[in-house]
């Protein structure tokens, strides 16, 4: 029983960290209407940047943090000036490709700047874990995912009713709709990628926070994946239920069905459940619906 | 020719009776029943958001209705997805465009043919022998179709760049390569200036004379409307609220006040 | 003097670029000096060309052909699975020999290779360190906790061995249970209070430097920093200490592997390192990938040797270069004791017999040998 | 004639660098008046407008020569985002709303220049000018009606307090009675001082509105002038109202194949 | 496009790939060319041609799924596994036959790649694409842990030469030769697709799915179908890469190789049978003279060090990649149409 509950507080938790992560991905997607194939680069080039501030640099925490969002911030602009500022007009599909050339590009990037050896991550939240008689919660999990449940509804917020973020919302629909209306599509995607960047940077620092950082690291953005899709790629709200529905089976899966096979069947779940329900729901749980009129 | 001999229009050939159709909170259709008979033009008219594209799309069998029939022919095609619809001789052309845009004019009314067309994907991938001669044969029947629109200028001019009057045209070209029983027509004629609309108003007698296909055509122009049609039924908020020749529509009070507006002759 | 070409695989932008860099320059430092101290007197030059893989089976794949026609290599340096994956089944028509310096996988545990591991498999040096272990703890079976990770077949391998060892050997260990993590593990506090509560007595982490850090984290943050790991060369100590901040965070743990173990004591390994980087520019740490770097070259030298002493410098070929490495025993002596004796035999593309490997480990802050040749017991397939 | 807003001076506009839909057209919008483009499909009308507004480049297209002068300033291929800041709007083809989107929230987004209080106060004068609207505020735009979603996307138009609208076809596919309401709308708007620029291919509604004319035809403007005297223009008469020589509607049953050729150019 | 003056007499002509004499020298030429490589060409452009050819075989099925019939597919590589790892079962389990094992391999591919067409009904644009990483997901997890027996497990299976009428493809040169074959008849069935009925369809659902059904096309088993061809065209690739490594394991198909097959078609233009070979050459050639300027470039400039270099090349790669995308979104057969168009209206300008 103790077990159980240990298996879902902590599967609640490691899914509000995929939500945390999809999160850079609604960001991006809801700014921009582009999904973001190199958001684990996002984290990555995040977490390097704290790694660099605070380890390389030796700043002190409330130092680095600061510069390292404010540096992963001026690189989330420079990946808008660079790419998108010239394809603002073309076709969503292209930028939505470009971001697989970013993929390829960050790596190398990262590669270049940072080495490919795995690094020290500095500890930005204490690692003795908070234990409430036979239940233990890691602090950076558990403060993570307080942060991203907070962030899940002040973005929502933001995107739904204040008139920036609806006029962001407006580039989603539709680029040359929102440009029509002296919405700057070019700065809708700058915010988005900047916003991606910083959200993303955040992602690394709970999800590293004390152990370790190298280039694989962007493999979380593979996990979250299945959370951004459930959710619904509008949705940042629905992230919080979605992400906790994934972690929860996802722990449940591994804890008492790994055993079984013998297997990592626990990580192939969240993309059984992700398939399962756009089956039934094509547009995630809270995405928005097609609308379809002939 | 203004006057169709009326004995032909026996046979019914499409019917749809009681349709209720809902959306949420709203109810688009609300007991609809109409009938087409053989070789006469129906014209639905209404209001906007009075049903008649639903209508359209419940008989093209894009939308279930939550009841009522509908019967192509003996059967019923009720509940049918719309390529079987389609397959049993329904084709229609689109309110807007929902043409092929990346493709060419000679391609999209080639899609046309396809229900006439058998090759099966081994012989496509050889494309040899059968495949190429029936790929020219439907080649011959869409060229028929072009000239008969005039549209051999732009064979093959990817529709992505034409502009709204053509699009509508091979849109029209489309469904007539289908070689229909019946074509339904939703709003063929927005966004055309008289002249075009006399061009369309002629093919479409045209396709009657040469076809006798009966038509069914929602309009807004009530000119084009009074001219063409033989019958017109008229929706308002998801019911019809008048049936009748157009000379009788014209003065019936209920059309007046929900669709014509007083004055509008 | 006849120049012969060497092909060197590396992974520079792939998943093991973090440990490429001494691992390419360890084996080039070997290759510089064998030029200047034995080939000149032979009349043999050896040359290496470096490519990069990816650590991607396609790559070498697709390299592969060209390399060949280019350098008409006598032996290829690899690092591991794609480059074994992708030529094993060629090198026989090729007639070229490929040398790693990792260990053996059960899927290439098959007779008459072209492919040389100079070390057993992992799951022979894990099972090495825990008879040694036993022993050492007192003789009572030891429970062990495994992390490890499908992302790649070969962790897979590696567990599925290990599992098969502990199955034949009850009375050496007994696995509680792998645990199954991605490539950068989220937080681990869950499963390894989970392998501790199943008495687990030694966590052995045989994949990437990511996750023992991860697993180190997890015990500190469940107060059993007591608890010790058991990692392998390409995640050793010191990269793995690195990683972690400092070197007494794996304070208590073990590494294992069947060469020698890179401490600052004064071992002939060490000495023949520092001759390498003081005479021979070497730019390299003394790490465990150094080690494998400096074990295949020194195989590759070694055969040559023997080669050309046997039949002149003349018409050495990637034939003969198998033939010695199959013929010959290749005593500690002879690589400074970078690898124990090692016999290579038809039936495995690594030595099986007379095995024993070498133990690291942290005592005091301080990277230590802590067992040395320590025999290895009977692996069978799995 | 006034002095004009809005000055088109032999504009071409090329597509995908191969396509040449605008040949070189003069025109010109005087202030506070309502100005009609005319013409058959094809035309080139809407590429002119998206020419004006320099949607144009979202579609592979471009100005190739000519000059566009708005309120004293040259928006040639200026980005449409300053163009709109400038107080130009462009009300594109096809009703297209923000389709996710409530009716709130479109007009919300289409006031999304000026502070929040201003916002408010267009929003109020919006919904009591077009008062179908604010009946529907809560409702997702892709779902309203045709007539409903016009009225919407000239409403978002105007959030943005422009000095002159540009609306693409607004009567398309609009029931007879919408086609006043909007109508309606639009000379309410042009009486309180707004400039319009409307292509339309219902000639007569937008003849009766206009203040003057342009008839386009293959890229270029054949007829021009005051909307009476195109009214009574012959070819107008016949080509784009419908009217026999004596002032009647054809019936478009009567229409003869041969004369369906006649074309003023090519 | 013909060049101005030339005229279609017939609609058989107007149909027709080849329109001109001269095309049909050049491609004589070209296929000559193709043939005569190993006699000329050093070994290594042969395996690099080798490999082009097999890749070209599945990025053929990626275009005509995702090109054509426009449901972008980052599964690709699973795909591919599928036919790899049924081909390498077949082949050394039963003792399949080549001429048996390869499309087999392909039938294998396209059951599976059925699934996700299946999935593709309901399921559409990102969210499509997305799902379709699930292939990968779920073929790495099969493969790893369905019995060892069946599918190698982490072993990987190994498997021999490819062997017909008793002819050995072991070398090479001869391996070079059988891609050659298979690829070009696979080439040319992709152009028969893409111009009969059922491109047309496949084009037709890409465009406008409700538009298509209302014109009589099943839309459901009109994208299973283009699942179906797609990932048969990759299992058929993964046979012959099967048999030209003769070891096929998980890791040779991973979520990377996908993107790198995106890569392609993007760079190549999308929805163009041609753009396809494009972008297969062009991005392999990209990759290839990379690996192969690495080791010169460390001879020449010893102090950067390979794993500056080559992760330098990343950064060339991939701006390559974005750069096709920011000033030719459309891919290079986008830009060779349009050098066509001018050539046809020389010397007017437009
Ligand atoms: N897919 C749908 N989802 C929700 N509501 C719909 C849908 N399709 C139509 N409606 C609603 O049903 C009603 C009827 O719409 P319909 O499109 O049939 O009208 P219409 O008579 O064709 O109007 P118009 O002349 O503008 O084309 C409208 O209120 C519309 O908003
Ligand atoms: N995106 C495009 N790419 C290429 N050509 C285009 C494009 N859009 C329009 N055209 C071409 O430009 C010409 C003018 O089109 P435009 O849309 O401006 O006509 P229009 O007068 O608005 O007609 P309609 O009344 O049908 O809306 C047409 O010949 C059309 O084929
Ligand atoms: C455990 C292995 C994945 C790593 C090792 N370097 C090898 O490739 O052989
Ligand atoms: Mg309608
Ligand atoms: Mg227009």
């Amino acid at each position: 029983m103790i077990d159980f509950l240990n298996y879902l507080i902590n599967g609640a938790l490691t899914g509000l960290l995929y939500a945390l992560i999809a999160m850079g991905f609604v960001v991006i997607y809801r700014a921009s209407k582009v999904f973001n194939f190199a958001q684990g680069e996002l984290v990555v080039f995040g977490g390097y940047m704290v790694w660099w501030t605070v380890i390389q640099m030796g700043m002190p925490l409330w130092i680095g943090l600061p510069v390292a969002f404010v540096s992963a911030a001026i690189f989330g602009l420079m990946i808008e000036r660079i790419f998108f500022a010239r394809l603002v007009g073309e076709s969503v599909f292209s930028m939505v490709m470009v971001t697989i050339g970013l993929l390829i590009l960050i790596r190398g990037v990262v590669l270049v700047m940072f080495g490919p050896q795995v690094r020290a991550f500095p500890m930005v939240f204490p690692i003795d874990p908070l234990i409430f008689g036979d239940i233990l919660i890691s602090r950076s999990m558990l403060y993570g995912g307080l942060l991203t449940i907070a962030l899940g509804f002040g973005l929502s917020w933001f995107f739904n009713k204040t008139r920036t973020g609806l006029t962001m919302t407006a580039v989603a629909e539709d680029h040359q709709v929102a440009m029509s209306m002296g919405i700057s599509v070019q700065r809708s995607i700058a915010f988005a990628w900047i916003l991606g960047s910083v959200l993303s940077t955040l992602g690394a620092m709970v999800h590293l926070s004390g152990r370790s950082i190298n280039m694989l690291s962007s493999d979380i953005g593979l996990a979250a994946l299945p959370v951004a899709l459930l959710a619904g790629l509008e949705s940042l709200a629905g992230l919080l239920l979605a992400g906790v529905l994934v972690g929860v089976i996802q722990g449940l899966a591994s804890a008492y069905l790994d055993p079984l096979v013998g297997g990592a069947i626990g990580s192939v779940f969240p993309f059984i459940i992700m398939l399962l329900m756009l089956l039934i729901r094509p547009t995630g749980m809270f995405g928005w619906k097609t609308i379809e009129r002939v | 020719m203004s006057d169709l001999p009326k004995g032909k229009h026996a046979e019914i050939v499409l019917s749809a009776s009681h349709l209720l159709l809902k959306f949420g909170g709203i109810v688009a259709l609300n007991d609809v029943s109409i009938d087409v008979r053989d070789d006469e033009l129906l014209a639905v008219i209404g209001p906007n958001g009075a049903g008649k594209s639903s209508l359209m799309n419940c008989l093209s069998g894009f939308y279930r209705p939550k009841a009522g029939e509908i019967r192509l022919g003996e059967h019923s095609i009720r509940g049918m997805g719309t390529h079987e619809v389609a397959a049993r001789g329904l084709a229609r052309t689109f309110q807007g465009t929902h043409i092929f845009s990346g493709m060419t004019v000679i391609e999209n009314l080639m899609v046309g043919r396809h229900l006439h067309m058998r090759t099966n994907l081994i012989q496509s991938f050889c494309h040899f022998g059968p495949a190429v001669r029936e790929e020219v044969a439907h080649r011959e029947a869409v060229e028929e179709i072009i000239e008969f629109l005039e549209i051999e200028s732009i064979r093959h001019t990817p529709v992505g760049s034409l502009g709204y009057g053509l699009r509508k045209r091979v849109d029209l070209g489309r469904a007539l390569a289908q070689d229909p029983k019946i074509l339904l027509m939703d709003e063929p004629m927005a966004g055309m200036n008289t002249e075009e609309k006399e061009d369309l108003a002629r093919f479409i007698l045209d396709v009657r004379e040469a076809k006798h296909i009966p038509i069914v055509l929602v309009e807004h122009d009530m000119g084009v409307v009074m001219d063409l049609a033989d019958r017109v039924a008229v929706l308002d908020f998801g019911r019809k609220i008048a049936e009748g020749t157009p000379k009788e529509i014209q003065v019936d009070p209920a059309v007046l006040k929900a669709y014509l507006g007083e004055g509008v002759a | 003097q006849v120049t012969y070409n060497i092909a060197g695989i590396a992974d520079f932008t792939g998943p093991f670029a973090d440990i490429m860099k001494d691992t390419t320059a360890c084996r080039r430092g070997v290759v510089d000096w064998w030029n200047d101290e034995v080939g000149k007197s032979l009349g043999v030059t050896l040359k290496v060309k470096e490519y990069d893989s990816r650590y991607d089976v396609a790559q070498v794949a697709s390299l592969w052909p060209g390399i060949k026609a280019e350098l008409n290599p006598i032996a290829i340096f690899g690092l591991g699975g794609p480059d074994s994956n992708a030529l094993q089944q060629r090198l026989p028509n090729d007639k070229i020999p490929l040398l790693l310096g990792t260990s053996g996988y059960g899927f290439a545990w098959k007779s008459d290779s072209w492919v040389f591991n100079a070390r057993a498999t992992y799951p022979h040096e894990a099972a090495g360190f825990y008879a040694w272990y036993q022993k050492k703890m007192g003789g009572a079976p030891l429970k062990v906790g495994v992390i490890s990770s499908e992302v790649s077949p070969a962790y897979v391998d590696i567990h599925k061995g290990v599992e098969r060892f502990a199955k034949d050997n009850p009375q050496i260990l007994e696995v509680v249970e792998t645990i199954y993590t991605e490539a950068q593990p989220t937080d681990l506090t869950q499963q390894v209070n989970r392998l501790l509560r199943k008495g687990a007595t030694v966590i052995q982490v045989f994949n990437n430097t990511a996750s023992v850090v991860a697993t180190r984290r997890a015990l500190q943050s469940l107060g059993k920093s007591n608890i010790p790991m058991v990692v392998s060369a390409h995640n050793g100590l010191l990269s793995s200490g690195k990683a972690l901040g400092d070197l007494n965070q794996m304070e208590g743990s073990y590494e294992v592997y069947g060469m020698a173990i890179p401490t600052e004591d004064p071992t002939t390994a060490r000495a023949f390192f520092e001759k390498l980087r003081t005479q021979y520019k070497t730019q390299a740490n003394f790490t465990s990938p150094c080690m494998m770097g400096l074990a295949m070259s020194l195989l590759t030298v070694r055969s040559v040797e023997h080669v050309v002493k046997a039949k002149g410098p003349a018409g050495v070929t990637g034939a003969d270069v198998r033939a010695a490495l199959q013929t010959n025993a290749f005593p500690s002596e002879q690589t400074f004791g970078v690898l124990p004796n090692i016999k290579f035999s038809n039936e495995a593309p690594f030595p099986t017999s007379g095995l024993a490997v070498n133990i690291g480990t942290i005592e005091k802050g301080k990277y230590k040998l802590a067992g040395e040749n320590a025999p290895v017991p009977n692996v069978n397939k799995w | 004639m006034e002095l004009p807003v809005l000055e088109l001076n032999n504009v071409e506009v090329l597509y995908s660098e191969v396509i040449l839909a605008v040949k070189g057209i003069t025109a010109r919008v005087p202030k506070g008046q309502c100005v009609t483009l005319l013409g058959a499909n094809g035309a080139g009308k809407s590429t002119t407008l998206k020419a004006i507004s320099n949607l144009i480049r979202t579609e592979d297209g471009r100005v190739t020569a000519g000059s566009i002068t708005f309120d004293g300033t040259n928006i040639t291929g200026a980005n449409p985002v300053d163009v709109v800041r400038q107080g130009l709007v462009h009300v594109m083809e096809g009703r297209k709303v923000l389709r996710h989107m409530t009716v709130e929230q479109n007009l919300v987004v289409g006031g999304h220049m000026g502070s929040g209080r201003e916002a408010k106060e267009r929003l109020d004068e919006v919904y009591s000018r077009i008062k179908r609207l604010a009946a529907l505020r809560d409702r997702t735009a892709g779902y309203l009606s045709g007539g409903e979603q016009q009225l919407l996307v000239i409403g978002r138009a105007l959030m943005s307090q422009p000095k002159l609208v540009m609306i693409d076809e607004p009567s398309l596919g609009l029931a007879p009675l919408m086609v006043e309401e909007v109508y309606g709308l639009l000379s309410d708007l042009k009486a309180s001082g707004l400039t319009l620029l409307i292509v339309e291919q219902n000639t007569r509604v937008a003849l009766e509105l206009a203040d003057y004319g342009y008839v386009m035809e293959s890229g270029r403007i054949v007829l021009e002038g005051p909307s009476s005297q195109l009214k009574s223009n012959e070819d107008v008469r016949e080509f784009y109202l419908g009217l026999t020589v004596e002032g009647e509607r054809k019936s478009f049953r009567d229409m003869k194949h041969y004369r369906r050729r006649k074309r003023w150019l090519g | 496009m013909d060049p101005a003056g030339i005229f279609a007499t017939s609609y058989r002509q107007d149909q027709s790939l080849i329109r001109t004499r001269n095309q049909a020298i050049a491609l004589l030429i070209f296929v000559v060319a193709l043939f005569a490589l190993p006699m000329v060409a050093e070994v290594r452009s042969v395996a690099v041609m080798t490999s082009m050819l097999i890749t070209a075989v599945v990025i053929l099925g990626l275009q005509i799924n995702t090109g054509l019939a426009g449901q972008v597919n980052i599964g690709q590589a699973a795909f591919m596994g599928v036919g790899a790892y049924s081909t390498a079962v077949l082949a050394s389990k039963l003792h399949l036959p080549f001429w048996l094992a390869l499309p087999a391999g392909g039938v294998f591919a396209a059951l599976f790649g059925l699934i996700f067409g299946l999935a593709a009904v309901r399921i559409k644009g990102f969210y499509l694409a997305l799902t379709t990483i699930a292939a990968q997901i779920l073929f790495h997890f099969f493969v790893l842990n369905l019995p060892q027996k069946w599918l190698g497990g982490s072993n990987g299976i190994t498997l021999e030469p490819a062997e017909l009428f008793g002819f050995r493809f072991e070398t090479d040169i001869s391996m070079y030769y059988l891609c050659l074959v298979v690829a070009m008849i696979m080439i040319a069935g992709g152009y028969g697709i893409a111009r009969s009925r059922h491109g047309r369809i496949f084009a037709a659902v890409r465009d406008d799915d409700v538009a298509s059904g209302m014109m009589g096309i099943n839309v459901v088993r009109t994208k299973a179908l283009a699942f179906l061809v797609g990932a048969f065209y990759a299992g058929i690739g993964g046979g012959l890469w099967a048999y030209y490594v003769r070891f096929v394991a998980i890791d040779q198909f991973t979520l990377i190789h996908s993107i790198w097959f995106i890569a392609m078609i993007i760079v190549g233009g999308m929805g163009s049978i041609t753009g396809a070979l494009i972008g297969v050459f062009v991005i392999r050639m990209a990759q290839e003279s990379i690996t192969s300027m690495g080791p010169a470039l460390i001879e020449r400039i010893p102090f950067l060090g390979g794993d500056l270099v080559f992760a330098a090349m990343n950064i060339f790669l991939g701006s390559v990649i974005a750069g096709f995308l920011i000033f030719e979104p459309r891919g290079l057969m986008h830009r060779w149409n349009i050098a066509k168009r001018s050539y046809r209206m020389w010397p007017y300008p437009y």
